[in-house]
């Protein structure tokens, strides 16, 4: 079982981590990723500028990724996370779960993103036509960690 | 120890990171130092239920003990993904 | 809402689907993508062979794909499908789901999957040491269905 | 009209396709009458738990009408993904 965890302020590539993902492996029948894409919902969005906690934001998803690990089976787990300043269209980040089973490979990348969302240390501000604000924290993120 | 702020708290306080010496036995103590500090304090710490602590980079509860604690960061819920 | 079902022999780029999938567009916050690989369960597979009804198969799957897109918010709908013989770790097949909400893109992804399993017309032979037999459907495979 | 087979039930009737004239008025009737031409039918349609039918390649019951019908397909449960 191979952990993954990428912290970068650079785009990656998504094309190339999807194809490289668990590439080759004969025991793995199932990948499921998840992207997430900064999304224009006003029609003004100029640029999501994402800050995070340098010394834990890594620490943090590592342990979110080895909880997965341990209530799943899973061969392969992948999570890139950018910070830094992007423009709509651009894509924040991406998670990546291999298993022999597609159920496990769904939940456990359905896990890594609540956790993700509610627990490593990224904050969103959104910068356009009126002005910067903070992306507020919804209920329903804090709210889906109940169901595992 | 290291006071570290992040998102609109840092904004509101007006700085990322500070040396802060202190007997607070526990987070919550911490905090009403704090905001006696200064307005901007104040106003950064008005409402706990919008703010998150992370005692030596592990999310933490404001009752916990700062005793051998050396760095305390002060945050709004996450929202990344 | 744009929907994509191929239905193919030859292997897909799946680097390259990936990238391409929903890309540019900036109202689609999350994006899902399965994949399924042959998998060599006893370590005695040489090849997988996939029959499919050519005059059903398209048409099956672009049901299969109408459905999910009357029940989530999706953006773009993507499913790939070979047939034909394959060795170990190949990839089999792809969906991929765009949506505003990462709940809707993971339900649709699951709904596709469950439904592709049981209700397009596809069937697995594998061969190997042990001689050649057709894969048998899974009692789970159905109930999976009763979710929806 | 034309019977289609598909995985083991083509293996055991031993070809893909064939045209078929026939007056039975539901997919169970058919059956029956297939099950009567030959052995290797019988075997094929033994266990009808284990067979799906498509009737213009649209998944169906066993108890469909096949008036107007034009292509009758007999295979396994589907095992893609």
């Amino acid at each position: 079982m191979a952990i993954r965890v990428v912290v970068q302020e650079e785009p990656f590539d998504f094309g190339a981590e999807a194809e490289g993902f668990a590439a080759g492996r004969t025991d793995m029948g199932a990948v499921v990723t998840f992207t997430g894409v900064v999304r224009d919902v006003s029609g003004t969005l100029a640029t999501m500028e994402i800050e995070h906690y340098p010394g834990m934001t890594q620490k943090a998803l590592e342990k979110i990724a080895t909880e997965a690990e341990a209530r799943w089976e899973l061969g392969e787990v992948l999570v890139i996370h950018r910070y830094g300043r992007m423009g709509p269209g651009e894509r924040i980040m991406m998670v990546a779960t291999a298993s022999k089973h597609r159920g496990h490979a769904f939940e456990a990348a359905e896990y890594l993103m609540d956790y993700l969302k509610s627990r490593a240390p990224f904050w969103k501000k959104e910068s356009g036509a009126e002005g910067a604000s903070w992306v507020a924290a919804k209920d329903e993120d804090e709210d889906a960690l109940s169901r595992w | 120890m290291d006071l570290l702020y992040f998102a609109w708290v840092r904004e509101r306080i007006g700085l990322p990171k500070e040396r802060y010496e202190t007997e607070a036995a526990t987070v919550n103590d911490l905090i009403e130092e704090l905001r006696g500090r200064e307005e901007r304090y104040a106003l950064a710490f008005s409402d706990l239920s919008a703010l998150r602590v992370a005692l030596d980079q592990e999310l933490s509860e404001f009752d916990a003990p700062l005793a051998g604690v050396r760095e305390v960061a002060f945050f709004p819920p996450m929202t990344g993904g």
